[in-house]
């Protein structure tokens, strides 16, 4: 296997939302932790980490980039919303979507990051209109491809197209992780057995996933086995798992500046339950990928209803996984 | 997300106005994984001991500052922070009987990436 | 554009089902008609066409092969199909469907057909134990490539990790060209509009469908536009269409060969209402296919209640096209 | 696919034996793209002017060969050929009055590749 290359590894805060949401880790604790894991890219979903935003003071700003020299951190991406239903009753104009970017784009900036994550629902249309804006901020604006889309879905397909017309260096793709899910997380299925799945029928959905059977008709499976409301939701939830080619990383990879690795369950140093690194990484070496790898961990909310959420140990092991799969210290 | 969260266990009382019972309090988070602008929590509905509370009677404070749920409708500038603890002041004159009450939250935010309201409900036993 | 290739043209007498069905056309006259259209491939739904079947006479196989000579055309593939769900409460054993595949390959040798089209939902698995049979009656098995299953699909790429693996010359694709579906087809929604379907709501759904809007959410909308279900029908029908990406064509072309020339409604003799063959068979030429395209109208379901089909005008028009795109006469 | 074309308009008719009426007949075909094989003919559902006649009551022909619903369900040579004209025959003593009725069909297909059963309609005004 390739092992040189560039590419660096980095937390997103998210990660500690658990803790953060209970008051158990500040924003500090928060960057230090993700340094003291080696990590040295910060990835910040804003409106989760920084009350008070969009008005956050110079004073807040200078703090955090004293943070990122005190625990030798790079800013790296700003994840942002775009509320398009803040007012009851109508959608936010173009006008005013445009408005909301270029605050974040100000913002993204300000934190001194270079890439800033555009939600998957946003239109490549609005997209064109804003990459003046990602160019005079400099900042990278990258569509999350985000579980059930994919590189060769049609609307991430329509991004694409922008960013290849335009020729622009300041838009273009931020793939999840999450759209590798080869298993179906054992988190998500032993949450809904204990909230009421029927195990046998759980276990026929998972089974069901590996094969690869059309989830519609895993659907209507479990409808004809008599399956509960929660059963039915559990095989519902395959219209918004996938396993995606990874290879398509490579043909796409002008447009990657930036990951979100996603993850659910690290069993141990090595293994994320439900995501096979080790068949993906390999693609983003080869492919000659240059940005970070954002640990994002997302198993929290499977877990709480039975045990103290450690996201600290959970990000732990999946930055010694990534270092290993990059073949650092060797 | 952090449904199990939403009802704080502590906080829950009776109000006073010059020595009258004017109501009830509790304290509440969102379940969202961030922070929300006002405008977009659509509604919250009470239920003590399975009676529905009427949503005129309540009123809801953060970072020192009290609205009705229809003047949260469009509020522009106020937000929900991510994990923030809001207080629900409910107005009932003789507010709630001391002892165990079943509270039912539930709160109906509009994420704008969602074709459909989000709608989360917590449920927890509390003593007055 | 590159026109030098070797993809020849062919009807599947699928297209003359209404036809068929009422009487107006025996299998003679279709073979006639393809071949008077131009077609020298024929591809056969033998259970569609051929009564008795599997129980066919040597006399009915001699004057197929009469046919074939008569009006100078190649039997090229046999659309076979797998009862597993024959004996009611138990599905076929294995061994059964090895059994009725092998029927199925010694029926398309003897009608002189070089490929076999297999149901997509057939397993991995079983086609892989199917493999030496294939060999012996050097009969290519092909798994379809149906809408909204596509080549990148989980379930497809296990079919390709079979065909890889064994390295054998007689299993692999055959895509239907449905799964380039990228307008919502025109005869369906009138249908459905003559059904019962509310016309606003079927020109949203329409909309949607070209804006790549994800599926689960058109469906959303149109229950909250209180749609009735012939609305919901039609929404939750874009979980079946599909518009994949045609460059995938170049990079599996090694499995490639045959294809179905899945059409709805040629509007005249350039243009299918849906399906953009312009866009699909400059890939073909490209990666250097070399079989047939054959023609497969599946529209007469749509109209046939409002007016005559009439399938050999949709199949002349097809075949215009074709020739057209491929460069012929030139 | 073929729904419109299963219950044929003609050949409705009483039958007769020795003079009797023992019950009536009609000519259907099946709704599919192909032809299927009769263990696969999960159903055969008939309705004459809104009444049900019973399952017990019905017998299948093709091609000279006739069968009750429960023999086709076992039956694993026969077939029903594609476009193929079945005639049903209802015993029913009597059979039916001189006159238009309405009749409705539902044929139910046992379709491997497709995870629930193929039920597709027909009804027709017949005059007899
Ligand atoms: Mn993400
Ligand atoms: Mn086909």
């Amino acid at each position: 296997m390739q092992t040189k290359h560039n590419i660096k590894r980095g937390v997103s805060l998210y990660s500690f939302q658990e803790e953060t949401f209970l008051r158990k880790m500040s924003l500090e604790d928060c960057i230090a932790k993700a340094s003291e894991l080696g990590a040295t890219g910060i990835q910040v979903v804003s409106e989760q980490s920084m009350p008070g935003f969009p008005h956050l003071s110079d004073a807040f700003y200078a703090q955090w980039h004293e943070w990122m020299e005190k625990y030798g951190c790079t800013p790296v991406c700003h994840d942002s919303f775009l509320d398009t239903k803040r007012h009851k009753g109508r959608n936010l104009t173009e006008e005013e979507c445009v408005e909301s970017v270029i605050r974040d784009l100000k913002h993204a900036s300000k934190l001194g990051c270079s890439v800033m994550r555009i939600l998957v629902s946003t239109s490549p249309e609005l997209m064109e209109k804003c990459i003046p804006y990602a160019e005079e901020y400099n900042v990278k604006m990258g569509i999350e491809i985000h579980s059930p889309w994919h590189f060769d879905q049609p609307w991430i397909q329509r991004h694409i197209e922008v960013a290849e017309r335009t020729g622009t260096k300041h838009f273009g793709l931020i793939p999840d992780m999450g759209i590798y899910t080869k298993r179906y997380p054992r988190v998500m299925k032993d949450r809904l057995i204990r909230n009421g799945a029927t195990p046998a029928i759980a276990e026929y959905i998972c089974e069901a996933y590996e094969t690869r059977i059309f989830c519609e008709y895993v659907i209507f499976e479990v409808r004809s086995m008599g399956g509960n409301a929660l059963d039915i939701a559990m095989a519902e939830s395959l219209r918004h798992n996938i396993w995606s080619n990874p290879k398509r990383l490579l043909e796409y990879m002008p447009y990657i500046f930036h990951i979100h690795a996603k993850f659910y369950d690290m069993v141990d140093d090595e293994t994320e339950y439900s995501i096979p690194y080790n068949e993906v990484i390999p693609y983003l070496i080869q492919g000659g990928y240059e940005g970070y790898l954002c640990s994002e961990y997302e198993g929290n909310r499977h877990i709480q209803d039975i045990s103290e959420v450690d996201s600290v140990e959970q990000v732990r092991r999946h930055q010694a996984m990534m270092s290993k799969l990059l073949g650092e210290g060797q | 997300m952090f449904d199990k969260y939403m009802i704080m266990e502590t906080g829950f009382c009776n109000v006073f106005q010059e020595q009258e019972v004017i109501g009830f309090q509790l304290q509440a988070r969102l379940p969202y994984y961030r922070g929300l602008g006002l405008s977009m929590v659509e509604d919250i509905r009470i239920t003590v001991d399975g009676n529905a509370v009427p949503r005129e009677a309540i009123r809801f404070t953060t970072l020192g500052k009290t609205y009705s749920l229809e003047e949260m409708e469009t509020e522009m500038v106020g937000r929900w922070e991510f994990g923030e603890v809001a207080t629900l002041t409910i107005n009932q004159p003789g507010g709630l009987s001391s002892g165990q009450h079943e509270i039912e939250l539930v709160e109906q935010l509009r994420i704008s990436y969602l074709p459909f309201p989000s709608i989360t409900k917590d449920k927890k036993t509390l003593a007055l």
